[in-house]
């Protein structure tokens, strides 16, 4: 179960706090989801039914505004709207705001509501649930993540009448509308908000599809359908109450059970799907698959250049030159996952093609970089050193990580032995190695980061993110530790302008300079993979957070 | 006072493996020679395979059994039987340091609560009973959390863990011993405390030791097997058995030798381990009655 | 004369109080080893690393869970809130430790007590018609040592493999249901009756060199009966005292088992609650086992004295 | 009597062997007799002799790799050679009966006497579980026990010895049996109560059973039988009517089992008033240790005892009379509640606020030596022999060089071949274990030497020669002894003064002459009873 969940854990938590940093720029669409062959074509759909859906991590608060992780908005999805919608090209749309205004200086914004709306609770959907949603999100004592990284600017919301809210800001917040798009500032009911925080965790009441009916820990949630919902968001493909009777919300950590438990038809849909089940999947004709690689910066390893060896570009350059990533890809993920060469994975926009060989495996460049770099004299078993002090490479592995990934870095760990690094994989418990992470302690950092835009450049290379997001530690975002005044320039420059050409040429200098720094080893693009069987249909990925939507799923039996 | 003879004749080794009378000597002959090959292999590997338990080979990831692979491949294409028999290194290192360590424990805490006096007794008992009370798998993870994951930490972790079971039974012994009628006789004989408890408490005390750590080594394989597969074993890429056998857990569908082979190593190393133990519990029972 | 009843409650209060001390212990070993541990907990509460927390809201963790006060200060709260059987709070569960015991105790208890069922269903079946056989005898005498050696979670992913991937006769993941329990109880199940088996064996083919045996079958009772009536009652005491730890041993292989099967329990929880340094929890669950342990060593106890009734002369 | 056939048992040549890894054994070798109802035929022999062998070959229960041949085996018209199992089940407990030794353990220890008994009525399908209730209490009667209906819900640890001997017994006869075989039936029973089973036995005769009795004892079976048959090493030796081998036995085995028995042995000669000086001195000796019911009561209570030099003093008393923590306040090895014990004139034990520290005992604890019931537990079981010899001689402060001199002239002293050194005592036999014991005690030249049931566990032949050897010792050296027995016959020979114990109290002391033949208390007059009954049959050879 250590395996596939972290990998997810780690990706859904990147891209919470990706999004949020992106919104000044327009969101593009996420890279076209790939259906395969072997879905059963049904006459339409069906009402009724139940649906088993497995997923590889529990959420550890059915109430998505405490904590903030990506498992809690994968289930809150299916029983909480959001005031706005998000579509596949980014486009902001009502949902259970039908129009909004923002003020001249930016900082206050008019929402205009539904009044049809209903929690499932009874409670009425109006401008004072609006008030009560986002005060519960900025009070501390909720322990909300999200609070800090998404409205920290919010100040306070007027009641106008029953059906207009005014949020006050403390400054301009050009990306709010997507931060509200987000499933990790749906609208609960104001009444079940007054419970405690840990009791409200356990059973939240929204006003979505579904409604949570129980939640047995370690093993499912159950969800039924809310048969007065009349609200769906505009990207959905029907109106009206869900198809679905039930969803029942499967915790299955262990990424070969769950494929297994798909083929032996105990559950429907399953999400993570791990690369070595994908050829059994496509090979079998009761599945279906749902792939959607995703933009941003892909998984990774990023280079230390805080500390020796890496503070050197020539040994950076040669330990980018030992990997064999493609080798690793054809075989621990059996040729399934792209290559993704460059900073930037493929499906993101301004991705330039250029940088995609600028790393490419070449052991007998390393080795002469690594010569010049006066690495010169070898330890017995081949180890280089320099001074007495040998070429070593520290990698803090989380216990959590998947074993393809894992795998992924043992292959580095050979290939680059054979150019005279010691890589030294030290696994340890997540909490350790996020410990050591906000310390700097580490030669390379395992990662990765997705948003929908170049703008991702800056989060993970630009000299505003060497710090740690909080004044009592967190992780630094800019993992390399690279500071160059030349790409910050590049950077900021290309927020401020509109015009794509002139966008395109900035953000192609800016992958080259960071290629050209040789600050990460990039492997291949997140992506969202999903198992279904044949008799699930319309199964949808939410563009907002790129989480699965089962308002639309029905079951043919 | 009845007849001697069928007693003696029924008299059997306790738990003994090959029960048939002509296999007597076959199951401790293998062990021992099973024994012998797996410190060969881990004292030179390269005695055993000329294949680089490290050198991946992407191109022939996953391959089944077969003659040039008789474990087949892993995920980085490595060859699973050279790597088992690399492995032996690190297991059997693992195994003989945590039951070592565990022992040593064990010896300090009987020796200072069986010769310390009352309270020295009392406490030892107390403090037995309470890391006792944590079973030693839990007590294990319970110390990874704080030592780290690593070789060393799981050493400590598993011979710490385990030093409580193996606390009781050497105090015991010691206890044992301490009443036993010969040490009255040599106190009668006006020998000296510190003479009785060299010459006859220590040795007599100790003497089920060898055959425990004898059998411990593979159970101190099993349960760094058990804290490896979660996750907290040697560094890659180091080949120890619970590593790789954690390592196979999430391709067992598709590459079950992955996890079958070192698995196996791993089982009959503790069986080997078991007889071991008890042929030679049998040999020094048989030389002193 | 002092009353027996007397004597039987003096007994056991001087257990029940040794074993409140020994859970004393087990407490302050668990908070000794979380506070060594390294790591900011805060950043464990918040979910680690990544955290965007504010500032306010880290303080208000802190706060929360008692952080911010000195060690022997934490030391005392801890110690008293666990007297008036108050575990706390779970960082990462957002549930009272206690309800997350009461949700995932229950089918770590069932499989526990699965799995010992299994394993003493094989001991007496392995060895009460196979003792002294000619042939049986040594066959399941090998089969018994070759089950004590199986790592539980090898068995368990072989089991897996064979029976729910590769046949398709039991689910393969799940808390539902028995046929979910099978796979996860032999996993557990045989090596710990592989180790009673080898104790019981030896103890039963002791116990057949009994006078008392003899006098039996002098008597004109037959085969069967002398094993079931007299020698096993003899061969029983080593594996009951046995199965204390055991029950032990089970819950330590309970948490590979669990996640390789994927079913909910303690065992997962505890590995989950140790990786995320979730001390309230930690705490909890060892606590739970302990006294879990404990617990059984008592049954163990009564069990010896019910089937060997002059203990209870000897040791009250 | 049960109206079944004929039920004369008839043994001709019988012979049994086992299979070992080194080839077979032969545990009897044709062994003939017949044995009818009201008749008793006794098998004697030392361990070894293959008594016990025959007693189970007889009902079928000769054990694993056992192999019996007979020219006739068979029990009225039924052969019992290969017979099928089901047709012995038939014979064993209905038509023979079988008593064992010591009943703690030949009764399940873990169940109530009553359904042991109750259990040899049902395996024969025997009435009703009611009717099997009621025979059970008649059986209790029947044997002689008192208030049945408590006794048949006690365990057999929670009666005494008596009391369980006659248990079993009744769960021998209670199908009402024609032949009864008892195997050692009253061996490490208190000779009072091995009186009494006699006469049960007797009792039982008289009724018509026919009785195959077992027995390393010929005084025991003197008594009863009216056929002897002596077993040397599985082999006859002497068989005949019981008059006639107690008389005269030809054999001489047969003779040296007789003259082993130390009651036929005359009596120490009177030893001339105690004169020497006082060796040893115990005063008000108390020990009180709470049982296991949870009272508090005394072990032994006011033990005052004087030795003299050269002298030895016999304490006897029936098991738990508090003999052994006697014996071991005076050796030093446990501490008493009251009382002082002082050795050579010098304080040597002491009770209360000012006990001797050991460390002012242990220079002279080698002027005390100890041998014990059971020497193999107390040498170091990973020792030579050679090394407990030199211990010893460490001990006394012996210097090293002479160490393999001086132990072979101790082996030769207590007749042991030298080649004996070289072994540990895990691999000697019972009786040379003892002779080590006793050159180990003898090694530290003591003055006194403590003897605690020293012969007890061994063999009558062998307990003749170690006792031959203790006198032989104690004269040459000059030795003085504190000889603990339940033994009349070995006080007797023996002592040359007595003191009689009985629930942690002296009752009597005296001269052995004076309380051997004078006894003035009850409790010392029914122990001489007892044991004159048990060999009264037997002429003393003078």
């Amino acid at each position: 179960m250590v395996s596939a969940f972290f990998v997810w854990s780690l990706r859904r938590k990147m891209t919470r706090r990706a999004v949020p940093l992106a919104m000044a720029m327009s969101l593009l669409s996420v890279a076209g989801c790939r259906q395969h062959k072997n879905h059963k074509e049904a006459t339409g759909p069906v009402s009724g039914g139940t649906l088993v859906y497995a997923t590889d991590r529990e959420p550890v608060c059915l109430d998505p505004h405490v904590h903030g992780d990506m498992p809690q908005v994968f289930v809150a999805e299916q029983f909480l709207d959001s005031l706005v919608a998000m579509d596949k090209g980014g486009k902001i749309l009502p949902w259970l705001a039908t129009d909004w205004t923002v003020s001249e200086d930016g900082r206050a914004w008019t929402f205009h509501l539904r009044r049809d709306v209903a929690f499932t609770d009874g409670t009425a959907f109006n401008a004072a649930a609006v008030r009560a949603n986002l005060d519960h999100i900025a009070n501390p004592h909720t322990l909300s993540s999200t609070a800090g990284g998404y409205i920290k600017q919010y100040v306070k919301t007027d009641v106008i009448d029953d059906y207009t809210a005014v949020v006050h800001l403390d400054r301009p917040y050009a990306a709010f509308l997507e931060v509200l798009a987000q499933g990790f500032l749906g609208m609960e009911s104001p009444v079940a908000l007054l419970r405690p925080r840990d009791e409200n965790c356990q059973s939240p009441v929204g006003s979505g599809p579904f409604r949570v009916v129980h939640w047995d820990r370690q093993n499912e949630i159950v969800l039924e359908r809310n048969p007065a919902y009349r609200w769906g968001p505009p990207t959905a493909r029907h109106t009206g109450a869900a198809w679905l009777d039930r969803i029942v919300w499967r915790i299955i950590p262990e990424a070969s059970v769950r494929f297994a438990s798909l083929q032996a038809g105990e559950v429907d849909v399953i999400d993570s799907l791990p690369p070595e089940a994908e050829t059994p999947a496509q090979h079998n004709p009761d599945l279906w698959l749902l792939k959607a690689d995703l933009p941003g910066n892909p998984t990774n390893g990023t280079l230390n250049l805080r500390r020796e060896p890496f503070g050197d570009i020539r040994v950076r350059e040669a330990f980018v030159r030992s990997a064999d990533i493609p080798g690793a890809l054809s075989s621990v993920f059996f040729g399934h996952y792209r290559r993704a060469g460059g900073p930037l994975s493929p499906s993101t926009p301004f991705y330039s093609p250029e940088t995609e060989h600028h790393g490419d495996y070449d052991p007998d460049r390393a080795r002469l970089l690594l010569d010049e770099a006066g690495w010169t004299a070898r330890t017995a078993d081949g180890i280089r050193v320099r001074n007495g002090v040998p070429l070593q490479v520290h990698i803090p592995m989380r216990s959590s990580l998947s074993a393809s990934i894992r795998t992924l870095w043992e292959q580095v760990q050979a290939t680059a032995r054979a150019t005279g690094f010691d890589v030294i994989l030290e696994n340890a418990d997540d909490t350790t190695v996020n410990d050591r992470e906000s310390r700097w302690d580490y030669d390379v950092r395992v990662g990765y980061w997705n948003t929908n835009t170049a703008d991702v450049l800056r989060i993970v290379f630009s000299s505003a993110f060497l710090g740690p997001p909080g004044p009592q530690g967190g992780i630094h975002q800019n993992a390399a530790g690279y500071s160059d005044p030349g790409f910050d320039r590049i950077i900021n420059a290309a927020l401020l302008t509109t015009d794509p050409e002139e966008r395109q040429k900035l953000y192609t200098q800016a992958q080259e300079i960071v290629a050209a720094a040789f600050l990460q080893i990039t492997t291949y693009p997140q992506s969202t993979r999903m198992a279904l069987s044949g008799a699930v249909h319309d199964v949808r990925i939410e563009p907002s957070l790129n989480v699965t939507s089962l308002y639309d799923a029905w079951i043919a039996r | 006072m009845t007849d001697m003879i069928l007693p003696a004749l029924r008299r059997r080794v306790p738990g003994f493996i090959m029960p048939v009378l002509t296999l007597r000597h076959v199951g401790p002959l293998l062990a021992a020679f099973y024994l012998l090959l797996l410190v060969a292999a881990a004292i030179a590997p390269t005695l055993f395979t000329h294949i680089d338990p490290m050198a991946i080979e992407p191109r022939d990831a996953f391959q089944g059994p077969s003659l040039s692979h008789p474990f087949g491949t892993d995920q980085s294409g490595r060859d699973v039987l050279a790597r088992v028999i690399h492995g032996a290194r690190q297991s059997l290192l693992l195994g003989i340091s945590a039951i070592t360590l565990a022992l040593s424990f064990a010896t300090v805490l009987a020796l200072v609560g069986g010769l310390g006096g009352r309270l020295a007794e009392k406490s030892v008992r107390w403090l037995l009973d309470v890391m006792f009370s944590i079973p030693s798998l839990v007590l294990a993870l319970l110390f990874t959390a704080t030592l780290g994951s690593g070789i060393v930490p799981l050493i400590v972790a598993i011979g710490v863990g385990s030093a409580a079971g193996y606390g009781r039974i050497v105090f015991g012994q010691v206890l044992a011993v301490r009443r036993a009628g010969y040490v009255e006789a040599a106190r009668a004989l006006g020998h000296a405390p510190a003479g009785i408890i060299v010459r006859h408490i220590l040795p007599n005390a100790f003497r089920p030791l060898i055959v425990m750590g004898t059998m411990g080594i593979g159970q101190m394989i099993v349960w760094s097997a058990s804290l490896s597969f979660l996750g907290l074993g040697a560094r890659p890429p180091a080949a120890e058995w619970g590593t790789m056998l954690s390592m196979g857990r999430d391709f067992v569908a598709e590459a079950w030798w992955m996890t079958f082979f070192p698995g196996l190593a791993i089982v009959v190393t503790m069986l080997a381990t078991t007889i071991a133990g008890r042929s030679l519990q049998r040999l020094i029972e048989g030389r002193v009655s | 004369m002092i009353p027996f009843f007397l004597r039987v409650a003096h007994a056991f209060l001087a257990k029940a109080l040794n074993a409140f001390t020994v859970l004393f212990a087990a407490a302050t070993l668990c908070f000794v080893v979380l506070q060594l541990t390294p790591g900011d907990p805060v950043l464990a509460i918040l979910g680690g690393g990544s955290v965007n927390a504010t500032p306010e809201t880290l303080a208000v963790a802190r706060h929360e869970y008692g952080l911010d006060r000195p060690l022997p200060v934490q030391y005392g709260l801890y110690l008293t809130r666990l007297a008036q059987g108050q575990f706390g709070n779970s960082f990462s569960q957002h549930m009272p430790v206690v309800d997350v015991l009461r949700s995932q105790a229950p089918p770590t208890l069932e499989l526990m007590a699965a799995a010992f069922i299994v394993a003493w269903l094989f001991a007496l079946l392995s060895t009460v018609p196979t003792v002294r056989r000619r042939w049986f005898g040594p066959v399941a005498s090998s089969l018994e040592t070759i089950s004590a050696g199986l790592p539980p979670f090898w068995l368990g992913l072989l089991l897996l493999w064979a029976f729910s991937f590769e046949f398709g006769l039991f689910p393969p993941a799940g808390t539902r249901g028995v046929l979910s329990i099978v796979l996860p109880a032999l996993a557990l199940g045989i090596p710990l009756g592989g180790f009673l088996a080898q104790v019981t064996r030896e103890s039963f083919d002791l116990a057949l060199d009994e006078p008392c045996v003899l006098t039996a079958r002098a008597r004109g009772m037959d085969e069967r009966a002398v094993r079931l009536r007299h020698v096993l009652r003899h061969a029983l005491l080593p594996g009951v005292d046995l199965s204390a730890w055991g029950i032990g041993a089970l819950v330590g292989n309970a948490v590979a088992i669990e996640m390789i099967f994927s079913r909910k329990g303690i065992g997962r929880e505890l590995f989950l609650a140790v990786s995320g340094h979730d001390m309230p929890l930690v705490a909890g669950i060892i606590l739970f086992i302990a006294a879990i342990y404990i617990i059984a060593g008592f049954l163990a106890d009564l069990l010896r004295r019910l089937i060997d009734p002059r203990l209870k002369a000897l040791h009250s | 009597m049960s109206a079944l056939p004929d039920p004369v048992l008839h043994v001709e040549d019988l012979s049994v062997s086992f299979a070992t890894p080194r080839g077979h054994t032969v545990a009897v070798q044709n062994l003939s007799f017949t044995l009818k109802p009201g008749q008793v035929v006794a098998l004697v022999g030392e361990s070894g002799s293959g008594k016990s062998v025959t007693a189970r070959s007889i009902i079928g229960l000769t054990g694993a790799g056992g192999h019996v041949s007979a020219r006739r085996l068979s029990l009225g018209d039924d052969d019992l050679r290969d017979l099928p199992e089901r047709r012995w089940r038939d014979i064993r407990g209905r038509r023979i009966g079988m008593v064992l030794q010591d009943a703690l353990v030949a009764l399940d220890p873990l169940r109530p006497v009553g359904r042991e008994i109750a259990e040899s009525l049902a395996v024969h399908r025997r009435g009703t579980a009611k009717e099997r209730t009621r025979k059970v209490l008649e059986l209790l009667e029947q044997v002689g026990i008192r208030e049945p209906d408590l006794r048949a819900r006690q365990r057999p640890d929670e009666l005494s010895g008596g009391l369980r001997q006659r248990a079993l017994i009744a769960s021998a006869i209670a199908m009402s049996p024609s032949l009864l075989i008892a195997d050692e039936p009253t061996t490490a029973l208190d000779p009072t109560v091995q009186a009494q089973i006699l006469d049960l036995f007797s009792s039982l005769r008289d009724r018509g059973t026919g009785l195959l009795l077992i027995s390393h004892d010929l005084g025991f079976v003197a008594k009863l039988a009216d056929e002897i048959i002596v077993l040397e090493h599985g082999k006859v030796v002497e068989q005949g009517p019981a008059a006639r081998i107690l008389t005269a036995p030809k054999h001489p085995y047969t003779i040296t089992l007789l003259e082993a028995d130390p009651s036929r042995h005359p009596a120490r000669p009177v030893a001339p008033e105690p004169t020497g000086d006082s060796l040893l001195e115990a005063r008000d000796l108390s020990f009180i240790r709470k049982g296991p019911d949870g009272v508090i009561r005394p072990i032994i209570s006011d033990v005052t005892l004087t030795l003299r030099r050269g002298r030895t003093l016999g304490l006897i008393g029936e098991s738990g009379s508090g003999k052994t923590t006697t014996s071991r306040i005076i050796a030093g090895l446990l501490q008493p509640d009251t009382g002082t014990v002082s050795f050579r004139g010098e304080p040597w034990v002491a009770a209360g606020a000012q006990p001797v520290p050991e460390r002012m005992r242990r220079p002279r604890r080698r002027f005390m030596a100890l041998i014990y019931q059971d020497p193999l537990s107390s040498f170091d079981p990973r020792w030579t022999v050679f090394d407990i010899l030199s211990d010893a001689l460490s001990a006394a402060g012996e210097p090293k060089a002479n160490h393999t001199d001086r132990i072979g002239e101790l082996l030769e002293r207590v007749r042991l071949p030298c080649s004996i050194a070289r072994r540990r005592p895990g691999g000697i036999s019972g009786g040379q274990r003892q002779r080590v014991a006793i050159a180990r005690a003898v090694a530290v030249k003591p003055d006194l030497l403590i003897c605690d049931e020293p012969v007890s566990a061994l063999d009558v032949s062998v307990q003749a020669q170690v006792l031959d050897l203790l006198e032989e010792l104690q004269r040459d050296f000059g030795l003085a002894c504190l000889f603990i027995s339940h033994d009349m016959g070995v006080i007797r020979r023996m002592c040359d003064d007595v003191v009689v114990m009985q629930e942690g109290r002296i009752i009597e002391v005296g001269t052995a002459a004076d309380v051997l033949i004078r006894p003035r208390h009850s409790f010392t007059q029914s122990l001489l009873t007892a044991a004159t009954k048990l060999s009264a049959s037997l002429p003393v050879v003078a």
